[in-house]
This record gives C-alpha cells, structure tokens and sequence, in this order.
C-alpha cells in the first residue's frame, strides 16, 4: 500500500526538497495522475528501504517549480511530466521541449492526460 | 635472374598471391571459431564473400574515393610484385606504406564523423610501427651489406640468428597490419564489434569494399613473405617461421581485448622499438 | 551467373535493427550468432554497417522515430537485399499493435519479404528464415519501387 | 578552440542491440558533453494499460523488456495482489524467487557477454554466452520457453516444479558453477582488461546518491541498497547479503554482476532445498481498487511501479520507474571527459535497458 505520505502544498516543495537533499534522501520518481480538474503529484524519494512520498494537486495551469538545483537527475522525470502530461515545470535546465520520448510525429500530444490534451498549447519545435 | 623466372614470379603473384591470402584468411576465421567453440564458416568463405561483393550495385560517396581504392591495391600488389623479385626492401616498405596511405586519404575524402576517426586512428598507427620498420631495414642493411632483398637468399645462416629481437618487434606491427585485436583501432574486416562501426571503411560499399578485401590477402601474403626472410636460406624454415608467425597471431587476437590508442603507442614504442634498437645496437658494438 | 547467385547464398551479410518492442527478439538474435547457434557457419555475418549489408534484420515493432531510421537504413543499403521482419511485433505491431505512437508492421515503412511472427522468436527459427532470405537473395529480383509504402511520418 | 566533432552514437550500433542514440561532442577523441535522445523504443505502455483488461496487463508487463520478464510480471503481480489482498501460496513464493533469480543469471550472463564485446573480446563474449544458453536450458525446462515465459501470473505461478525438474535444475547448475568459476578469473585479473576497465567511468558515492543510481551501479560505487532486502516472494526468509564494491568505476560494477550470479545459484540452491510443498496458484476474483507502490530488485536495480485503481476493468494508472531510467542521469555524468574508446563499456556498465526506460 501507499505509505508514508506527506501531504504539502505546491508552494513548499522546495523548501521541503532542500530538507530532504540535505539528509541524504535520493529522488526515485515522480508520478503524475490525471485528477479532475488537474493533476496529483507525488515524488517518492527513499533513504535506504524507507520511502518518504511527497504529495500535492495542481491545476492544468498551474505551474510547478522543477527541483532539480536539489537534485538533478529530477530533470528525467519533469521531462517525461511534460512529455507525457504537458505539466508545465519552471526553470528546467535540460529541456526537451516535449520531445524527450514523445516525438514530433507522434499523433498523440500529452497521452496519458487525455483530458487535458485539447488545453495543452506548449510550442513543438522539430528535432 | 633469369627472364622467364622473373616472368614466373609475376604471374604467381597476380594469379596465385590472391589465392593463398584468400584460404589464409578462410583458415584464419575457421580456427578463430574453433578456438570460440564454434564450426565457423568454409574454408572458402573469403572467396565467396568477394563475389558477392563484387556484384553488388556500387554505391560511392564520391569519385576520388574510388582512385583511393584503386591505389591502395595499386601499390599493395606493387610491394608484394617488387619483394618477390627480389628488390629494394627500401623502397618496398615504402610502397607498401603509400599502399597505407592512400587508404587513409580515401577514408578522410568522405564526410562520415566514423570514417575519419577511422582515418586518424590509421595514422597513428601508421606513426607507431614505422620506426619499427626503418629499424629492420637498417638492420637488415648491416648483417648483408645490401638493400636487396634477393640477398638474404645467399647468406650462411639466416637472418633469425643475427636478428632475433627485430623478429619479435615485428609482431606488434603485423598484428596492426592485419588488423587484430589487440590493436584492431581503424577497422576490422570480419568482426563488426566496434566502437566506430567499420572505422575507416566505413563508407566503402560492394565493389570497392571487394577491392579493399582482394588488397588485405595481398597485405597479408607480403607481411608473411616479409617474415619468412627471416629465414630466407633455406624454404622450409621460412615457410614454417611464417606459419607460426600467423597462427601466433590468430591466438593473440581472440585471447586479447582491444585496446586505447595511447598504450598502444606506449606499448609499441617502449617495448618494440626498445627491442629493435637493443637489437641493432647490439650488431654495431659485438660485429 | 550461376555461380553469383551461389556466392550470395552463402554469403549474406547482416544488418540488425531493433525498432521497438522489448529486446527479446533482438537478445535472441545475438544468441544465434554464438556457439550453440553459430549463424557463421552458413558464412554470416553481422556487420551493423548498412553499407555492406545484404540482410536487414527488423525486430521489434516500429514507432513514430525508429520509422525514419529504419528507412535510413534500408536505402543505404545496396541492392540485392532482403528485409526480414523477426517477431510479431515486427510482422503486424502484436500485443502493442493499438497503441498511440506505433506503426502496425514494419511493411508499412520498408518492403518486407519475409515474416517470422513468433514471441519470442526461438534462434532456431531465426536461422531458418534467414537462410530462407538467403534463397531470396540468390534469385536477383529488382524490386519495383513503387510497392514502396510511404513511412508514419510522411502520413497525414 | 579545438575543432569539435559530432557523433551519433547509435541508434543503429553493434555494440549494443538497442536503439539509444548519444550525440557525442568530441574534442579529438575526448568527449565533452553527451546528449541522449531516447524515443526510439517507445509504444506507449502506461497508456495501453488504462485502455486494457487488468488481467490482460500482466502480458503487457511482461513484453516491456524482453531481458527481465519475469521482473516484471513478478512487480505487477504483487502490485495487484497487494491491491486486492490475496495471500499467495508459500510454494508459489518459492518458485517465484527460483524464476526470478534464474532471470537474474541470464541478464548478467548477457551483460557480461556484451561488455566483454564492447572491449572487442571476442572470445570471452563467446564462453558466456554458452554459459547462459545453460540458464536458458533451465528456464525453458521450468518455464516452458526461452524469453516470453508466462509462468508468473495474479495469485500465484502457473507452473509447478516436480521433483525431477528440481532435480535436473540442480545437475544443471553444477555446469553453469563451473563455467562460471572458469570465466570469472578472466573478468577479475586479465591485465587487458582491467587496464581498459579500472578508472573508467568514475561515479563516486556523493554522485551516485546525488544522481540517484541503482542497482548494480549503486552498489559498485558502495552503497549497499539491494530491493530483495525488503523481503518480497521469499527473499525474506533466505539469507542473503547484497554485493559491494567500493571501487567506484566500471571494474567495480563488472565485479558486482559477476559475483551476483554466484549469489543468485547459491540463492536457488536454497530456495529448492526449502521449497514447501502445497498448491501454487489461488483464485482471483473481484477488481483491484486503492493506490499501491511496488519496489523490486530487478538485473538492473530497482524497479519502481505505482499503480492507482478506482474498482474498474482497467487500471487508472500505472507508473512504471525502470532502473536504467535513474541510472542515465549518472550515465550522462560518467560519459563526459571519457575517451571515444570507452563509450560504448561506460554506457554498458548501467547495463542500459532502452525497452524498459521507454516502455
């Protein structure tokens, strides 16, 4: 089952990253799940076999905050937010611009956000 | 020597070089698989890879890369041509290196990022072993007096007993001429495991890679005939000094990873070189 | 000739591409080129270079991006060739045949001539086809260019 | 400035059956900076699960990679079990864990092969390879086929073991032992090897945290993470240390996979010497609904699933981290400043798995 979960709001994940970063937790993923109206995240991060889940909902045009100055291996799970989503992250260093798995001849823009895909408008530029 | 001798030696080395490098090569692939306990192909594989090839549509990136090819066989059966008569081995190992050099420039003609890496790795390796070669050359000139290679043939004893570390420096360089593992860096022809794909020829494609094939049987039959004057008095020991030379190296290759450019070079230098110059120096202060 | 037709028989050189789909075709087809199997007994080889190749060897169903390289590849090739489509997912797309970012079959990017549907297809069966494709091979077709498929990207 | 080139590396390359592709700067032959670009593999899985019959997800999560199967349907398995709170019968456990590790042998036994490749070692690639066709031969006799083998399934396995296959297992793996004794030698000590192996591709223990490695990468740059710890199937009552090296460079996680099939025979030795007798499969009815995260040790480290259900015929959503996904941040980090000649072993040494990253 899902446990350990911590409940924040969007505006405190940073600051709750940094805390996390600086005792040693790694970053395992991030999950998005299409909810009405928005998306829920959770980042699951673990130090050693315990799991520590982070856990907010968005709206579509919302923006969330990328933490990857905590830890960088996060811009591979943002990508694939946007990638997948069309979840819009702030500051991502490493930008695929939706082209990190998706491809531009891909017909299906933001797949596993169906209701959401007539709202996304990010720009897809050619490889 | 006599004309029609000489007339022999030439069509040998057209009709019959070709022949010997292609089953040499077919054994060579064949005891590789023994070795990995596998069948492996026919001994006549070589041959009818080369057909095949040959009737390939041909397909070239540009016109200057087919001269190249031409002129590497060019001069690969010119070096084998001169060594058989007996020439200049000065000016054969000269050939023979333009021979190098021209493919070289043919895989530098294109633009393919793995062709020219290719190309530069064979230029190091052209730098690597040459000394090694100028090093036999002088100390073959001090045990006969002579640059011809007809010499060797008249000589008491055989150049083995005078130059036996000379011999030994010579395996690094035809291992790279072949093109084995451990120093298989520019290209290899039958095993596709490789970081720059086929390196220098690369962009070579059925015909002309056919040709680059036909050219590395007459390289292999030269660097064996280079080896047998070692032991040049008498046919047998040359034969067999060639054999073992060749099945040494099959062995080397499949029981060696490849290995970085930069210790290849050390590793040539240091210990090649160091064997060679030990060598003559030591027919210049004891002879 | 003859004896041309012979030499290609026995002498087919391959290209391997994995398209898609989950390796294991791909895994067994680089256990066909090892002991038990050895597929250079029948003077195969495989090269990775498209250049020199006879044999394409597509495993793995094609999606939106490895479409464009798989036709790259194809065309570098010289005639004669041969593409085989190993596994299902090669032949129609299988179990993921209705998914959003696929194309159902590698024959709608390049000129299929042979299909071994199977998952995973077993290196005994890999052998088969290519010494089948191998037959193909020897007999010189030019294949009309027309039957040419347009790739996913030239879709609408 | 020198003159720069660019490489694509991939995704057509023999060194490594699977289509990634690496652009590679590069200042002569040292590599400056690397650019993956993955999308060559990608069919969309996550997707067809929501669309798909939960039941008949599970032949989904098996075909996302090839290599660890079993894995994969052993996580989704339990996911849903977990979901639906079935108790699975102890011998399933052990049959799992038989066909779990067994999984684990081959894929390191292919890795060892493709390294050993990558560095042209023709010779060595083939001997292990002949060495796994024997794991082969021992999932085909228990399984009932090479790749795709279907015996893990909701509830339990599909397939029972008699005495004489467990018997045969036993026979079979004293050959595999000892082929394996003959070839580890070669990997630890050849001074070929250990020259184009030692001091490549340095991750250091701050990075690999920073980075999020798993799996082997992590525990060759010494951190003891090992998900079979947790106690899934029947891990939790065979006892098991994980594997460390603390050299922090491809040696090191070379090391860590060689030795690992050791431990995985010793492993199986175990389990079948412990194997309860009983049923091996129970019925399953009803539909999966709540929220559930699944970790398991696959070949290539650790595998992450969350899984959401709301009661219906398909999933709501299935989450799928692969190892290989958390370990191309530190892949990226290796490749920079590493010799052109290197590429190809750095980039096997996380034992990259294109299918699974993509899925």
């Amino acid at each position: 089952m899902l446990t350990n979960v911590r409940l924040i709001s969007k505006d405190d994940l940073l600051e709750t990253v940094q805390e996390l970063a600086r005792d040693n937790y790694r970053l395992l993923s991030i999950t998005a799940t299409e909810i009405a109206g928005g998306f829920d995240l959770i980042y699951h991060f673990a130090q050693g076999m315990t799991m520590l889940n982070l856990r907010f909902s968005i709206g579509y045009e919302q923006e969330v905050p990328s933490i990857t100055p905590f830890y960088f291996c996060a811009f591979v799970p943002e990508n694939e937010l946007k990638d997948f989503h069309g979840i819009k992250i702030a500051n991502l260093p490493i930008n695929y611009r939706q082209l990190f798995i998706l491809s531009e001849l891909t017909p299906v823009k933001t797949p596993l956000a169906p209701r959401a895909a007539a709202a996304s408008g990010t720009e897809v530029l050619p490889e | 020597m006599s004309y029609p001798a000489g007339l022999g030696i030439i069509l040998a080395t057209f009709l019959l070089a070709p022949v010997v490098g292609g089953l040499l090569t077919g054994l060579e692939r064949k005891v590789i698989a023994r070795l990995q306990g596998r069948v492996g192909p026919p001994l006549t594989q070589p041959f009818y890879d080369l057909v095949k090839l040959w009737h390939k549509r041909p397909q070239a990136a540009n016109r200057i890369q087919i001269v190249y090819v031409y002129a590497h066989l060019f001069f690969m059966v010119t070096s084998l041509l001169a060594f058989l008569l007996g020439q200049d081995l000065l000016l054969i190992l000269f050939i023979f290196s333009f021979a190098t050099v021209a493919l070289i420039l043919g895989g530098l003609s294109v633009d393919s990022p793995y062709s020219r890496i290719g190309s530069q790795r064979e230029i190091i390796q052209l730098v690597t072993y040459e000394p090694i070669l100028v090093l036999l050359v002088i100390a073959y000139y001090q045990v006969t007096g002579s640059f011809m290679v007809s010499q060797a043939r008249s000589l008491e004893q055989p150049l083995l007993f005078t130059l036996p570390l000379v011999l030994i420096s010579f395996l690094p360089v035809f291992i790279i001429k072949v093109r084995k593992s451990p120093f298989d860096l520019a290209t290899q022809l039958h095993e596709p495991h490789q970081e720059l794909v086929k390196g220098i020829i690369t962009e070579y494609s059925g015909p002309y890679l056919a040709l680059i094939e036909l050219a590395s049987w007459y390289e292999l039959v030269f660097l064996l005939a280079l080896v047998s004057l070692f032991w040049a008095t008498n046919w047998v020991g040359g034969l067999l000094l060639a054999a073992i030379f060749f099945f040494a190296v099959t062995v080397i290759d499949n029981i060696t990873p490849r290995v970085t450019y930069s210790w290849m070079v050390k590793f040539v230098w240091k210990v090649g070189l160091g064997l060679a110059v030990v060598n003559v120096a030591w027919l210049y202060l004891w002879k | 000739m003859a004896w041309v037709s012979s030499a290609r028989k026995r002498s087919p050189w391959l290209l391997h591409y994995e398209t898609g789909g989950c390796n294991g075709c791909a895994i067994e087809f680089v256990a066909a080129l090892t002991p038990l199997y050895d597929l250079e007994r029948f003077g195969m080889l495989n090269t990775g270079n498209p250049k020199h190749a006879d044999i394409l060897v597509v495993t793995g169903c094609v999606n939106a991006r490895s479409g464009r390289v798989l036709r790259n590849l194809y065309e570098q090739m010289s005639e004669p060739k041969v593409v085989v489509a190993v596994g299902v997912c090669a032949c129609t797309g299988g179990i993921f045949h209705d998914g959003y970012n696929l194309a159902p079959g590698a024959d709608k990017v390049v000129p299929v001539d042979l299909y071994l549907p199977n998952c995973a297809a077993r290196p005994e069966a890999i052998i088969d086809a290519l010494l089948t494709a191998a037959d193909l091979l020897a007999e010189t077709r030019r294949r009309d260019q027309h039957a040419h498929q347009r790739a996913p990207d030239q879709q609408g | 400035m020198k003159r720069r080139t660019v490489i694509p590396f991939g995704p057509q390359h023999v060194v490594f059956p699977e289509p990634i592709q690496f652009r590679l700067i590069l200042e002569e032959e040292r590599v400056v900076d690397a650019i993956p670009a993955l999308g060559y593999m990608h069919r969309g899985i996550e997707q067809l699960a929501t669309v798909k019959d939960f039941t008949k997800t599970l032949y989904l999560a098996e075909r996302i990679c090839g290599i660890c199967s079993v894995m994969h349907t052993l996580a989704y398995a339990q996911a849903i079990e977990e979901l639906m709170g079935i108790e699975v019968p102890p011998r399933a456990k052990y049959l799992r864990t038989i066909w779990a590790e067994l999984g684990r042998l081959q894929s390191h036994l292919l890795w060892m092969g493709l390294a050993a490749d990558a560095i042209g070692y023709e010779s060595l690639f083939m001997q292990t390879w002949r060495a796994r066709e024997v794991v082969l031969e021992m999932i085909e006799f228990t399984e009932g086929s090479r790749i795709m083998t279907g015996s893990i399934t909701i509830g339990g396995t599909k397939r029972d073991l008699h005495a004489e296959s467990l018997e045969f297992l036993l026979h079979k793996l004293e050959h595999l032992e000892q082929a394996l004794n003959d070839i580890y030698p070669v990997f630890s000590d050849d001074p070929l090897i250990k020259q184009r192996t030692v001091g490549v591709g340095l991750l250091s223990k701050a990075d690999a945290i920073k980075l999020g490695a798993v799996g082997p990468t992590a525990r060759g740059s010494g951190i003891a993470e090992d998900m079979r710890l947790l106690g899934y199937a029947a891990y939790g009552e065979l006892d098991f240390q994980p594997v460390v090296e603390t050299s922090c460079d491809s040696y090191g996680r070379m090391l860590v996979r060689v030795k690992e099939c050791f431990q995985s025979i010793e492993l199986i030795r175990k389990a079948i010497a412990k194997l309860p007798p009983g049923e091996v499969l129970v019925k399953v009815k009803g539909r999966p609904e709540g929220e559930v995260i699944m970790r398991i040790e696959q070949p290539r480290g650790e595998l992450l699933y969350y899984l959401k259900a709301g009661g219906d015929k398909s999933l709501a959503r299935w989450r799928i981290r692969t190892p290989t996904l958390s370990n191309l941040p530190p892949l990226v980090h290796m490749v920079k400043g590493a010799r052109l000649a290197d590429v190809p072993l750095i980039t096997l040494s996380i034992d990259t798995c294109i299918a699974c990253v993509e899925r």
